[in-house]
């Protein structure tokens, strides 16, 4: 039936028609695009009639209560569930829901889980080998060697996140704040031209935070970036544009200033805490 | 094991004039029991090593063979067939055994016998089979088809009148070449196709309701049908609880099984089952002196008021008094000397006469067919006149029919063909070439 | 440490492999020393029976290090993977069987013997090629192979994964067995192919070519190790492991998780079909119960016992189960199966790193203070 | 066995009371009659018989049933004929047939059995029959006219006439005109195929079949239009009988299953030896029967608790020696108790027999429940699926309405969150699996009304039983329940056409695909939890 749908559908382009791993089209328009997206588990509504559009370069931040949709809206996003309806788009070229995750990965989305999730018995640095930009094939990933300019690359990005210490030292050792550099280390490996960052700052320390502040800032403008987060005053810190989720649905949208005056907003949240 | 060797050698140089038996009797006959004592042959196969254990405590009570004492070596193959095989060859190259009684299952039997030929071992396989075979090593004190299958066919044709027949086994080889054997029979008496059903379950089987449901409408047809069952082991008893509960009784359909005996019956309610029959060449009930006196020691010997005696029992009694016989006759344990001797041995079985070994490897037998009992025992109702000689190559079978076994010198060869004049080149051939 | 640029060759330059190569040349050496030159009645005389049980328990070591590869590496359980192994045994005796020629008890030079009495007119056409060594040997890789191939696209395909995976694998070697065991399928059914004479033009009677299987099998073992190893060193060893610890991450980082685990999946099958054939011409049988689910999960034991995820803890458990399984056996038959029981459960509860991870503790100490130094 | 014994020793009761003039034994014309019969030779039975019954001596029925049910025997000795009354063993107890004595016990070599094959008894059966037509309960006449069709001839067609003139119960009268009927038309006599026409009995199938194939056209004709109609009537009966074994297969599916639900589907242990558990109960059901002998209902009824327990306490001997020790560590509980099967399996072999164990049916599961002459439901499954749906709706109780399943179903959502709620997770770990195991056990109870008791049992099912589990969903138990039963409909639809092997095989590759389609089972968990 979706099949059906699909070709019927003219402004859609036949998958085996677009470029395989086609740059990301942003000449007209923004750099992720979802429009009426809606879904449901076991009836209940996670998502409801969900808008989103996020620009090249930008550095957006997702806030809103438990259960607001923000990690499905993720999962959405990278092709781990799939909308009932609606569309979702990467740049102007990529229609996100006729793809796999692994496919969306290669296009240039990067993802960090709200849990941090690394590869525990494996290096800090095999953790960053992996999640490097190449050819992810089974061929070349059994023959791959280890070229100088990877091994630079991935000390840079060592450096960065501050864990050149521990390169060599297993991932699962790693303390909770560690891990969360390491994942957010992996993500810059991949070079993607999206990153959905959920919860990055959750049991880091005030100085982490103020770094993690600093390199998401940094990154936006080459990359665009999507965060999701619950602690308010970072957002506040590293916000210029804010949505705001409530049950499934865009409930504001606008600088920080503008949302935590809407009175919606307020509703929502005092609501949640009374 | 090596030192022994060397005392032997160095005793046998010093003395000259000692008699071969004397220095002999150091050294036990040692007798290899190759019975499955784990894993889902343990349940038919532990009494068999318990048999062989409590023939070889009494030889020895008797001051063994040749002046020398039995001694048992048992091993478990753990009813898995490789290991069967590795098995024998530890009993026959590690500890040198001289003889081996043991198997069950035709698999585990055809395992082993690559490896008791070519290491020249002998094997006393003591359960009724498929036949089919003959090999230089091994002694079949089993049934062959011509000893149980087709006289209890006859049993059922001439006695009960039975026209139509269900042939219902366990998918694996023997109740295959059975039914084979029989269909061929069968329709050479003139039995239309379609009186015969064929049914193969597999093992283990448990649940029998539409089989058990087909047979009884194959039976609403105007002709009196028997069901010939050679369904193995385990299986057999949701079998018949099946017959029962659905009704069927001996005088309506009934069943003659050449799996079933007092050891499977143990396990079952037999009060349902009173009158369904069985085939075989010995049974506890059977009315003589030796097989009461068989039981006594039995009993004795496994401190259990209720144990059992089966058909299998009784062939490894008869194999045990043959090999002692041929032994006795030949005067050692030599392999070839033992297996030169014991063809035409002859010893009492336990229904009162005697079992003679054929050149075929085979023994003679009577064969009964017996009717179930609400106490678990058979009831003799019907028994051949005079022994029944065992057939290796069955004459209903198209390959085979040709073929005859002769281990005696000159023919000696388990495939003869009397059409050709030729020996087949069968797996002791080959090992009889090598050896010269 | 300089780094071997081929993948195939890296696994030389570990510390673990050379240790296990060198072990295990030692050994084939060894005891084909003692087996040709010591003469008979000496004590270190290994008699031609200790050879072809080392040969078996070098079957299982491959066998077993198969299944470490998708299970310590991969984490897929595979409750499945005697029916590769039983699949390969097959393709080899289905070989033999062809050897025979015209020496079986019916002397019919085409069809093995259990066709001739249950009445088959002509081979099946799945029986044909058979007579060619080349190609048995190729379908010892491919029939195992294939297998694997199907059944891993369709489950990796669908996401199955965890106990809902060990459970299907079960359930194919089930089906298998069943199916095998059916007389209509024409592999002999119970009985199986057995009865076997040459293998290449020798004769499997003779303890030369038992000694040559020997050989053959410690080389096979050898190879399949230094695969393995070579896969679990390379890139994709460690992706490998990131679908085990986390299936959903790798995913995001733009790696097929499926075709990794369908990819190393098939090659341990089809590692599992080499032990098998080199089994089958060793024991002298097949028959479909090495397809029991009983024996699967055994294999597993091995594996556990040994050490998960360290191949060579894999060798040692195969081997050491097997052995302890050969004495006992022999020695207290009633009992052996308290033992073997008692042993998985004390193995699992206070030894959960097996083996291999007794080994390790020792060896690691002194490395974590150069750690740190 | 009880209902011989029971008969054996009514009949002796019957002996005693009748054979009043003990004294005068030698006189006593049963001695010789008895004799004749000991003595006959095979061809003479029949007239032995006759004599016995034309004697009109009210023990004759004593006797011939004794006989029937092969409990004459002949001591070798004196050449008296006596009746045993226990026959198993090496001594047996005898008593005299004339006055009922007990002789007490007497070894197996000085006795003689009085040889009966299945054609006698048949003949017997049909004489008892006949006795039995003159009773007074119409239900003992209705079966014993059954007994008497096919068993019909020339000498019964008279006084079957004559009973049939007397009877006032329709039901009666129609079984002894089917009987009649039964015998004409083997005779040629084309007005009985009308009597048989709506016959759904075997037999009166195969006297129609054999009349068409008899000589007369008219009569060949007609047998063939009634056959027809009764094939119709057939194919439907066929059909609801496959569905009720599908139902019962599904049933024994269930219970196996449903134990294997909660310790692998709630609590995550891989139990290989939940095949064991059964193998418990079915054991101690073995056991309750041998310390209440002869009472093999009452043995069975209490055997549900006790079976119970036995697997319960195994299961928390197990939880509380090996699995504490292995939480998160699902697919290591799959080894250690893959190592506790072996032990039990091993231990049962040691300690009681490798051999199967006879565990007795009580007369009350025997037999079927005859709906028509062409459906009957086996009375012992009828029991076993009853009990399942009974054990599953006990087991939806305590997970829904107790507050042990609240407290396993929090503990199983989310341990620590559980835990910090106040309730005792280890407790509630112990009590889960006490609970699986020992509804393993009650498995282990029904099983042995249907297979063997032996060691072996339990691994018969185990693989089953994950099938089960896997395919209903793992964690539900309505899935569990569904799945059970519609795997054993599927099998047993599939067995006529497929054989039982193939059915198996089909079955098998199904789940497989089924899996590949819904990884999660036909009733997966859903949510977040479930992702974990």
């Amino acid at each position: 039936m979706s099949m059906l749908e699909q070709l019927t559908h003219r402004d859609r382009v036949f998958d085996f028609l677009a470029p395989v791993a086609s740059p990301v089209d942003v000449r007209h328009g923004p750099i992720l695009y979802m429009e009426g997206v809606n879904v449901s588990f076991d009836g209940f509504k996670a998502i409801n009639n969900l808008n989103l559009t996020v620009d090249d370069g930008e550095l957006r931040c997702i806030i809103g209560p438990n259960g607001a949709g923000k990690t499905t809206m993720m999962d959405i996003i990278t092709g781990k569930t799939r909308p009932d309806t609606g569309s979702v788009w990467f740049g102007s070229r990529h229609n996100l829901l006729t793809k796999s995750e692994p496919d969306i990965a290669s296009l240039g989305i990067g993802r960090k889980f709200q849990k941090p999730t690394v590869f525990e018995a494996l290096t800090v640095f095999e953790n960053l080998e992996l999640a490097m930009a190449a050819d992810k094939r089974i061929l070349p990933t059994l023959t791959a060697i280890m070229k100088p300019e990877y091994r630079d690359r991935i000390n840079e990005v060592l450096e960065t996140i501050g864990l050149q210490q521990l390169r060599d030292r297993l991932a699962g050792i790693l303390s909770h704040g560690q891990k969360q550099w390491l994942e957010i280390g992996m993500l810059l490996m991949q070079k993607p031209r999206l990153l959905l960052v959920d919860e990055p700052v959750a049991g880091m320390t005030e100085q982490e935070m103020e770094r993690t502040a600093e390199l998401l800032t940094s990154l936006a403008g080459k990359q665009s970036v999507v965060v999701v987060e619950h602690d308010m005053g970072f957002v506040r810190s590293i916000a210029r544009h804010v949505t705001v989720l409530h049950q499934g649905s865009v409930l504001a949208e606008g600088t920080m200033d503008q949302v935590s005056n809407d009175p919606e907003v307020i509703k929502v949240y005092l609501g949640e805490e009374a | 094991m090596t030192i022994k060797k060397h005392v032997k050698l160095g005793l046998s140089a010093l003395a000259l004039s000692v008699s071969l038996n004397a220095m002999a009797a150091e050294d036990p006959i040692k007798v290899g029991i190759l019975h499955s004592l784990s894993g889902t042959m343990a349940i038919s196969e532990t009494v068999l090593k318990d048999t062989v254990e409590m023939l070889i405590e009494k030889q020895n009570a008797e001051g063994g063979v040749l002046g020398r004492q039995l001694e048992a070596v048992v091993v478990d193959p753990a009813s898995n067939w490789p290991l069967f095989a590795e098995k024998a060859r530890e009993l026959l190259a590690k500890e040198e055994v001289d003889v081996i009684f043991g198997n069950w299952t035709s698999v585990s039997r055809k395992s082993v016998l690559p490896v008791v030929e070519e290491l020249n071992g002998l094997l006393f396989y003591p359960v009724q089979y498929e036949g089919e075979e003959s090999s230089e090593n091994v002694f079949y004190t089993g049934a062959a088809p011509n000893q149980q299958a087709i006289p209890a066919v006859n049993y059922l044709m001439n006695e009960i009148g039975v026209e139509r027949w269900v042939l219902a086994g366990t998918d694996y080889v023997y109740p295959r070449t059975t039914n084979k054997i029989l269909e061929t029979y069968l329709m050479d008496m003139g039995v239309a196709k379609e009186d015969i059903m064929i049914n193969y379950t597999p093992f283990g089987h448990s649940d029998w309701q539409n089989i058990v449901s087909d047979i009884k409408s194959f039976g609403s047809a105007g002709k009196k049908t028997a069901v010939v069952s050679t369904i193995n082991g385990d299986a057999n008893v949701p079998f018949y609880r099946e017959l029962g509960n659905q009704g069927i009784s001996a005088s309506d359909i009934p069943v003659v099984a050449f799996s079933v005996g007092e050891q499977e019956l143990s396990g079952i309610d037999t009060g349902p089952l009173v009158g369904h029959l069985a085939a075989w060449n010995y049974f506890m009930s059977v009315d003589s002196d030796a097989n009461y006196d068989f039981i006594d020691q039995w009993v004795a010997h496994t401190g259990d008021e209720e144990a059992v005696t089966n058909d299998p029992m009784e062939a490894h009694y008869i194999g045990f008094n043959m090999y002692v016989e041929a032994v006795k006759k030949a005067g050692t344990t030599d392999v070839d000397a033992v297996k030169d001797a014991i063809i035409g041995v002859s010893v009492p079985n336990l229904t009162g006469g005697y079992a003679a070994m054929m050149p075929n490897h085979h023994i003679t037998k009577p064969v009964l067919i017996g009717e179930i009992q609400d106490n678990g025992q058979f009831s003799v109702v019907w028994e051949t006149p005079s022994t029944v000689a065992g057939d290796a190559w069955s004459d209903y079978l198209p390959g085979s029919r040709d073929l005859i076994a002769d281990w005696r010198k000159p023919l000696f060869c388990g495939t003869f063909n009397t059409v050709t004049g030729k020996c087949g080149a069968s797996a002791g051939q080959m090992a009889a070439e090598e050896a010269e | 440490m300089a780094v071997s640029q081929n993948w195939l060759l890296r696994p030389f330059q570990e510390r673990s492999t050379q240790i296990f190569l060198g072990v295990l040349f030692a050994a084939l050496v060894v005891v084909t020393f003692l087996h040709l030159f010591m003469p008979q009645d000496s004590a270190l005389h290994v008699s031609a029976y200790t050879v072809t049980l080392l040969g078996k328990y070098l079957c299982y070591a491959l066998l077993a290090v198969a299944v470490d590869l998708v299970w310590g590496y991969l984490g897929i359980l595979s409750l499945g993977h005697g029916a590769f192994f039983a699949l390969g045994g097959y393709a080899m005796g289905m070989y033999l069987m062809r050897q025979i020629g015209d020496r079986g008890t019916y002397g019919d030079p085409i069809l093995p013997d259990f066709m001739v009495f249950l009445n088959w007119g002509e081979l099946p056409w799945y029986w044909l090629g058979f007579d060619m060594a080349w190609f048995a040997f190729i379908m010892v890789l491919l029939a195992p192979g294939i297998l694997a191939l199907v059944f891993g696209f369709l489950a990796f395909r669908s996401r199955v994964t965890g106990v809902y995976l060990s459970i299907i694998t079960q359930a194919l070697t089930f089906a298998l067995m069943l199916a095998f065991f059916r007389n209509e399928m024409g592999f002999g059914g119970n009985n199986g192919l057995t009865d076997f004479r040459d293998i290449l033009g020798f004769n499997l009677r003779t303890d030369a070519t038992r000694l040559g299987l020997f050989i053959a099998t410690g080389i096979a073992l050898a190879i399949g190790y230094v695969i393995c190893r070579a896969i679990v060193a390379s890139k994709l060893g460690r992706v490998s492991i990131a679908c085990r610890d986390a299936e959903a991450r790798t995913r995001f980082l733009g790696y097929r998780v499926e075709r990794v685990q369908l990819f190393v999946f098939v090659v341990s099958a089809m590692l599992a079909g080499v032990a098998g054939a080199l089994y089958v011409p060793q024991v002298g049988i097949i028959n479909p119960s090495e397809f029991s689910p009983l024996f699967s999960i055994e294999i597993v034991v091995w594996v556990a016992l040994g050490g998960r995820a360290t191949l060579y803890g894999a060798v040692i458990g195969a081997i050491l189960v097997n052995y302890a399984k050969t004495v006992f056996t022999g020695v207290m038959p009633d009992a052996w199966l308290f033992m073997l029981g008692g042993l998985f459960v004390l193995v699992t509860v206070f030894l959960p790193k097996g083996i291999a991870g007794l080994l390790k503790k020792r060896q690691k100490q002194p490395q974590t203070q150069e750690a740190t130094a | 066995m009880s209902i011989i014994r029971s008969l054996t020793l009514l009949l002796i009761a019957l002996v005693s009371l009748w054979s009043l003039p003990a004294s005068a034994q030698d006189d006593d014309p049963g001695k010789a009659l008895l004799a004749n019969l000991a003595e006959a030779p095979a061809s003479n039975v029949e007239e032995a018989i006759n004599a016995i019954v034309s004697s009109g001596d009210p023990r004759a029925r004593g006797w011939l049933e004794a006989y029937g049910n092969n409990r004459l025997s002949r001591i070798k000795d004196t050449g008296q004929v006596v009746v045993v009354l226990n026959n198993r063993g090496r001594d047996w107890e005898i008593a005299n047939p004339l006055t009922g004595e007990n002789m007490g016990d007497m070894s197996r070599r000085e006795l003689d059995r009085v040889a009966i094959n299945n054609a006698i008894r048949g003949q017997l059966e049909g004489i008892l029959a006949m006795l039995d037509l003159n009773a007074a309960d119409p239900h003992v006449r209705e079966a014993s006219a059954q007994d008497m069709m096919g068993k019909v001839d020339a000498s019964l067609v008279e006084p079957l006439e004559a009973r049939l003139e007397l009877e006032e119960n329709a039901n009666v009268r129609n079984r002894i005109e089917e009987a009649l009927a039964i015998y004409r038309v083997g005779e040629g006599d084309i007005e009985a195929v009308d009597v048989l026409a709506g016959s759904l009995h075997p037999r009166a199938r195969a006297a129609l079949n054999q009349a068409v194939r008899s000589d007369d056209p008219v009569l060949a004709k007609k047998a063939g239009q009634a056959l027809g109609t009764i094939e119709q009537k057939l194919k439907l009966n066929r059909a609801a009988e496959t569905l009720y074994f599908g139902l019962s297969l599904g049933s024994v599916l269930v219970l196996a299953a449903i134990g294997l639900a909660i310790t692998f589907g709630v609590m995550g242990v891989i139990n290989m030896a939940h095949g064991e558990l059964i193998m418990l109960g079915a054991y101690t059901t073995w056991g309750m029967q041998q310390l209440l002998p002869g009472q093999p209902g009452l043995a069975l009824i209490l055997s549900i608790p006790a079976g119970f327990l036995v697997a319960a306490t195994a299961g928390i001997i197990i939880e509380r020696s090996v699995i504490q020790y292995l939480k998160g560590r699902p697919l290591e509980t799959l080894l250690a108790t893959f190592g506790i099967s072996l032990i039990l399996q091993q231990l049962v072999r040691t300690v009681i027999s490798p051999q199967n164990r006879t565990v007795v049916t009580p007369d009350w599961m025997s037999g079927s429940l005859v709906i028509n002459d062409a459906l009957s439901l086996t009375l012992n499954r009828m029991y076993v699926l009853g009990f399942a749906l009974v054990v599953f709706a006990a087991l939806m109780l305590i997970m829904r309405k107790t507050r042990l399943g609240l407290e396993v179903r929090a503990v199983t959502q989310n341990r620590n969150m559980a835990r910090s709620m106040g309730i005792r997770a280890t407790r509630v770990d112990i009590m889960t699996f006490a609970l699986g195991s020992g509804v393993a056990g009650l498995a282990g109870v029904a099983l042995s009304q249907l297979t063997n008791v032996g060691p072996n049992l339990g691994q018969n099912y185990i693989i089953d039983s994950f099938m089960v589990v896997v395919f209903g969903g793992v964690g539900n138990l309505w899935g569990t329940l569904i799945a059970g039963l519609s795997l054993g409909t599927i099998n047993q639809l599939l067995e006529p056409w497929a054989g039982a092997v193939l059915a198996k095989i089909i079955v098998l590759v199904f789940i497989i695909l089924f899996i590949q389609k819904r990884p999660k089972g036909l009733f997966p968990q859903k949510g977040r939890a479930a992702e974990g």
